[in-house]
């Protein structure tokens, strides 16, 4: 694979009045234009790992690095200083979408996009909204221009955060279960335009309950739970089908419904409760 | 019904809309003073100082606990003696509905302020805005939406509390209505009534419009 | 419910108690009222014909005339505040205003607080009651409600003097009128030149008790300590008295009011010395 | 700077003035709280010519102050013939004046109880009674403490203005010493106490009504 | 199959002020011990289909019958008249599961469960509760009978709500996506429970977006659609693996990412947005 883009080393993460870390040093690297698939179970940690690479959470321990440059260096004992210190400019280079709802409400679906690269990357108005428009086409809501975000449906909405976070051209995106508040019929849409993203190079560190979409999506999994990563793999196809560690094969039987349980129906008749 | 005839006489009609000019004036000067003082108070109340925080509490509890009437006396007979302060009635009056309103509004601020999803600001942040960019672009716009319903609503009580005035001899128009009511005493003994009803209604032509204007802001803006 | 003593009812006189150094803000000197060419008087605005608002809205009667005339010979405007009875002390000690020309009854009490100037005016109290069950003397209002105005002579005269009296207390003269009007007391009681011009002018309602008390004189109070001002008005009001100034006064407020029920000389004060010749 | 001999002799004042203060407010409050009660009840049941003569009362009622609404049945209404008392009148416009508050606050509580709760209780079988009963009221009345607590400490409050129709509460205690005796700061002093001594407590318990009847929380 | 315990037959229904029929007329049937399972696009009309039986609807035409007995008869013009006239008693033969946070928050999970049968079927307390612990039991939930509400999860919410529906002996159970409110992993706990329902032979109407949960439940599908059924089946293995109508083809392949996208990838390169 290619030099990585993204290089997170013995990371350390510990919430204020926590019992205990969230991470004890975890590592891995996203290489540039691959798309790494993170999953685990409710509360191990995936979403403070994408906060903590993101700059929202202060970490206590080891490195994250963008390109080789280190962004952010744990320091014990800074768990309530609130955000890393990162230049507006550092921040545009890594673009994220969240679960649900971030649109600005007091703007235009054209207004959340072109918002950012004005008045952070200083670029010309005119520009910038060909370049949303563009944009919105990819993602087909280019009649929508004008809508409000509570005009719009939720599959809608996140297809508008994702176009407001490409627009600054970052060189990661992260996305945290962006379609966990959606419709089942909405899912599709969303990740369809995320799917696109990947095919066009776009470096991601993703976060999904959806594995199916995690199997057809990822070019490398990981797999955390209590502190640590129970497993990496390059090879998705063959993690999916078959995972090495017993944690893992657990956890992806979660989203199985096994018959057997089934077929003792008929013979159980009518003694119900 | 002819003592109603008493809202007839030249100057009465006139009078009585002076003196609701008075009490409109009273309460717009103390609603637009109100505003800044309420935003500053919102403010530091957000902040985590824990001497600003337990202060602010006080000055609020301790305004909404006593009765606005009390305030009034209190601002009135106590702090122009305690202070050395020229505060005329009138002025007693504003500087009452004025930290009154302040505290109030200054509450709403801060639910307003809390209430703003933290994923706006992480929103904001990831995308590079400055901290005073994010305030003045995304959260102020919203918690502007979420303040004005309740700060019209703030104003309308304004109006009426307005009304306590008259007990510190404030010639608005409820006192006006007493001047007319002892100046008529001899031929119009039961105009009583009719004043009163007059004023009774003033306050309701200016209160009702306020009232429905919060109404309208909130269902207008309910859903975004 | 609950059957409500008042603080008056204590009895005594709690004034002396009382810290008299309370007024921190201090009065203005007469030149600092010349530089302003304003003179800031506390009058009433519901007491006709002593002080009210007149239907036109400006203020009027014999208190506001006397106000117009000091204000005109210190050559600056006067600026009327509208007080109520119990406000009149507290407008001085506060400096809210530079006098008090508002019915003002000397008592010692008051005296304690503010300054009061020569006499202008001599009342003392009556009681106005309705024809069909006059009051004719203070014995008959034992276990009845007398209605007064608060901080008015006639409040302190009978907490102190009258407790076993109901008093029912307005803030307003215009209500406790109305209060007797609405037949929410058995009689009223404030200064007699009041109740009788009152009585006048509303038929089923009479006066039949007329000197109740002392003889009180009324007077321009300032603000304790202001002899300034103080001396300006006493010599003021010994000037006026040569022109008979007062009388006029009556003439022109009082007795388009009063007409024949009222002698002037039992009511005006010239010059500032009273005389004792009073009809009864 | 507090005369304290003064402020000892005249406490007892401020006690009776509180009594009546209080005396007010209960009978007050009652009322109002009987008036919301009722006039919710017609807003949720939507029965037609009242609901629309609710709507014109509760306007009328949050939009005028109350010492008008005091002067206008104490020295107004006799012209007419009704000559009510000063407490009657009291009573009657705190009521008048609160009747509009309590009636939102127990609406309000009312219309957040979720459609999806009455319609489980179909589901299982309750009748309308039950589950209006047991299912509804206790919900709604969690959601509307809050707001009934804070329009109680509101009316309480607001009844210091009786003393403008010469009922000796606490504010006219305070008026009547400055008045009288000009111990201004004494009667300050006193009437600020009073006033804590009534309405902490109250809010207290109040904070306190509001957690325990809290188990809406979801 | 054995006779039908629930028939639907013909069944119209509009929403007042819609503009047309939610259903022009759908039939179909469930037969005693069997599982039901509903599927259909957003706004089909399956919470729908689920009100209507429960009563919960008025309905406009056609007639739902509970054991071959009419229950509901459609009037056309009612739509505004609310809930049907059943009796107590019949209500208690139907018990529905909505989609979530749905028990009474004033009383605790075993007061959620005793209420009804306590009140509405006017059986003994005591034998009511011992009843509810084993139920309780049987979901896992014996510890948490004095809990509130609100102190459960969300998957033990819905568990104890089935427990609820399940002690008034439901001869039909109706469950409208129990789990759409849950998190991944607490969408097993509660299907698990469903799953051991149907094998002990309860006749039951669900709906569903779990498509590998509906495989597995389900004795009969069908899917709904602008106004009508799109197909039936009896055999739901078939129906998954291979639909007959194009609709029914196209609403499951919106349950599976493609993987086509992807294989161009490598080749796109670096041409990112
Ligand atoms: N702000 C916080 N303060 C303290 N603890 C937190 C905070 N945010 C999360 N946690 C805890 O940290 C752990 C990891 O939480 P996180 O939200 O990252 O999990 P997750 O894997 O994203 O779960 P899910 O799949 O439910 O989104 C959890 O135990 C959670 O309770
Ligand atoms: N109370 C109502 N009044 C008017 N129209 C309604 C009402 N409830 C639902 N509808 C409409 O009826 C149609 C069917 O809605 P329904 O909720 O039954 O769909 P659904 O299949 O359950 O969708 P989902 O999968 O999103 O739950 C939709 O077009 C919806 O907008
Ligand atoms: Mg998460
Ligand atoms: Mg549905």
């Amino acid at each position: 694979m290619s030099e990585p883009m993204l290089t997170v080393d013995n990371l350390l993460k510990h919430y204020a009045g926590a019992e205990r870390n969230v991470f004890d040093g975890i590592s891995f690297d996203v290489p540039k234009g691959k798309v790494l698939v993170i999953i685990g179970p409710s509360g191990s940690g995936k979403s403070t790992l994408l906060r903590c690479v993101a700059g929202l959470e202060p970490i206590q321990g080891g490195t994250i690095a963008l390109n080789g440059q280190v962004i952010d260096r744990g320091e014990p004992g800074n768990e309530k200083s609130g955000r890393a210190k990162r230049s507006s400019q550092l921040r545009t280079k890594i673009g994220m979408v969240f679960q649900s709802y971030d649109l600005f409400p007091n703007r235009t679906v054209l207004g959340n996009i072109t918002m950012a690269p004005v008045m952070v990357q200083k670029r010309p108005k005119p520009d910038v909204e060909r370049e949303a428009m563009e944009l919105l086409k990819r993602v087909g809501l280019a009649d929508r221009a004008q809508a409000k975000p509570h005009e719009l449906s939720g599959g809608q909405r996140q297809r508008v955060a994702i176009c407001r976070a490409l627009i600054e051209h970052p060189e990661l995106m992260l996305m945290d279960e962006v379609t966990a508040a959606l419709d089942p019929e909405m899912v599709h849409e969303v990740l369809d335009v995320v799917l696109e993203l990947a095919d066009a190079g776009q470096t991601m560190l993703i976060v999904t309950h959806e594995m199916q979409f995690a199997r057809a999506i990822a070019d490398k999994v990981i797999m955390i739970d209590s502190g640590g990563i129970v497993e990496t793999s390059d090879d998705p196809e063959a993690f999916f089908a078959h995972p090495t560690t017993q944690r893992a094969q657990e956890f992806l039987r979660t989203f199985e419904f096994s018959r057997h349980r089934r077929t003792e129906k008929d013979g159980a008749g009518a003694q119900t409760a | 019904m002819q003592s109603a005839n008493i809202l007839l006489q030249p100057g009465v009609m006139p009078r009585l809309l002076q003196g609701l000019w008075v009490t409109i004036w009273l309460a717009a000067v103390s609603v637009a003073l109100s505003v800044p003082v309420g935003l500053v108070t919102g403010w530091l109340m957000t902040l985590r100082n824990p001497v600003i925080r337990v202060i602010m509490r006080i000055y609020l509890d301790f305004i909404r606990i006593m009765p606005q009437l009390a305030l009034l006396f209190i601002a009135f007979y106590g702090l122009a003696r305690a202070w050395n302060w020229n505060l005329d009635a009138t002025g007693a009056c504003v500087f009452v509905f004025v930290l009154w309103g302040g505290a109030e509004l200054g509450d709403l601020v801060r639910g307003a302020l809390e209430s703003i999803p933290a994923i706006q600001y992480e929103s904001s942040y990831m995308l590079g805005l400055s901290n005073w960019q994010t305030f003045t672009h995304v959260i102020l716009p919203q918690a502007v939406r979420r303040l004005l319903p309740a700060s019209v609503n703030l104003a309308t009580r304004i109006v009426k509390t307005t009304s306590l005035a008259t007990l510190l001899g404030v010639v608005e128009v409820i006192k006006v209505g007493q001047q007319i009511i002892d100046a008529h005493r001899f031929d119009y003994p039961a105009g009583t009534l009719w004043v009163y009803g007059v004023i009774f209604a003033m306050y309701f032509v200016v209160c009702w419009p306020l009232s429905m204007a919060a109404r309208y802001l909130e269902k207008r803006w309910a859903n975004e | 419910g609950p059957n409500a003593g008042t603080p008056s009812e204590a009895g005594g006189t709690a004034t002396g108690s009382s810290a008299q150094g309370g007024s921190a803000a201090k009065a203005r000197t007469l030149d600092e009222i010349k530089k302003s060419g304003e003179l800031r008087v506390a009058v009433f605005s519901d007491k006709a014909p002593f002080g009210y608002v007149d239907k036109d809205g400006n203020y009027a009667g014999y208190d506001v005339v006397f106000a117009e005339r000091l204000a005109k010979d210190l050559g600056v405007k006067p600026v009327y505040t509208s007080v109520d009875p119990a406000a009149r002390v507290d407008v001085l000690s506060s400096n809210k205003v530079d006098v008090t020309l508002a019915n003002f009854t000397v008592t010692p009490e008051r005296a304690e607080k503010v300054d009061f100037a020569k006499p202008y005016m001599k009342v003392s109290l009556g009681i106005v009651s309705p024809e069909d069950a006059p009051i004719k003397d203070v014995k008959d209002l034992e276990g009845k409600t007398l209605i007064v105005a608060k901080g008015t002579t006639a409040e302190t005269y009978f907490e102190k003097n009258h407790p076993e009296i109901k008093l029912l207390k307005f803030d307003q003269y215009a209500d406790a009128y109305n209060a007797l009007l609405d037949g929410r007391g058995d009689a009223m009681s404030t200064d007699n030149t009041e109740v009788l011009a009152w009585a006048k002018a509303n038929k089923g309602y009479v006066v039949d008790v007329t000197n109740l008390g002392d003889v009180d004189t009324i007077a321009p109070a300032v603000q304790k300590g202001n002899t300034e001002l103080l001396d300006y008005i006493n010599e003021e009001i010994e000037m006026l008295g040569n022109e008979q100034f007062f009388h006029e006064d009556y003439k022109e407020t009082l007795e388009p009011v009063y007409g024949d029920a009222a002698n002037p000389d039992d009511i005006v004060v010239e010059g500032g010395v009273v005389e004792e010749n009073t009809t009864k | 700077m507090l005369d304290w001999a003064f402020v000892s002799r005249y406490a007892p004042f401020f006690v009776t003035g509180a009594e009546m203060t209080l005396f007010i407010s209960v009978f007050g409050i009652a009322l109002a709280i009987l008036t919301g009660l009722v006039c919710a009840a017609i807003e949720t049941a939507r029965i037609p010519v009242l609901r629309q003569i609710v709507r014109v009362y509760i306007e009328v009622s949050r939009n005028t102050p109350l010492l008008v609404q005091l002067y206008f049945l104490y020295f107004g209404l006799p012209k007419l013939g009704f000559v009510w008392s000063a407490e009657m009148c009291a009573i009657i416009g705190l009521g008048f004046l609160g009747g509009s508050y309590m009636s939102e606050a127990m609406r309000a509580g009312l219309e957040a109880v979720p459609q999806i709760q009455r319609e489980n209780a179909y589901m299982l079988g309750l009748s309308s009674r039950q589950t209006m009963l047991h299912v509804v009221i206790p919900q709604a009345i969690s959601t509307s403490i809050p707001g009934v607590v804070a329009n109680v400490i509101f009316l309480i409050k607001e009844s210091s203005v009786v003393s403008a129709i010469a009922l000796a509460d606490v504010m006219y205690m305070a008026k009547d010493l400055i008045g009288m005796y000009y111990t201004t700061y004494e009667a300050l002093f006193l009437l600020i106490v009073t006033y804590l001594i009534i309405l902490l407590p109250i809010s207290i318990i109040g904070t306190w009504l509001e957690r325990r009847f809290d188990y809406a929380k979801r």
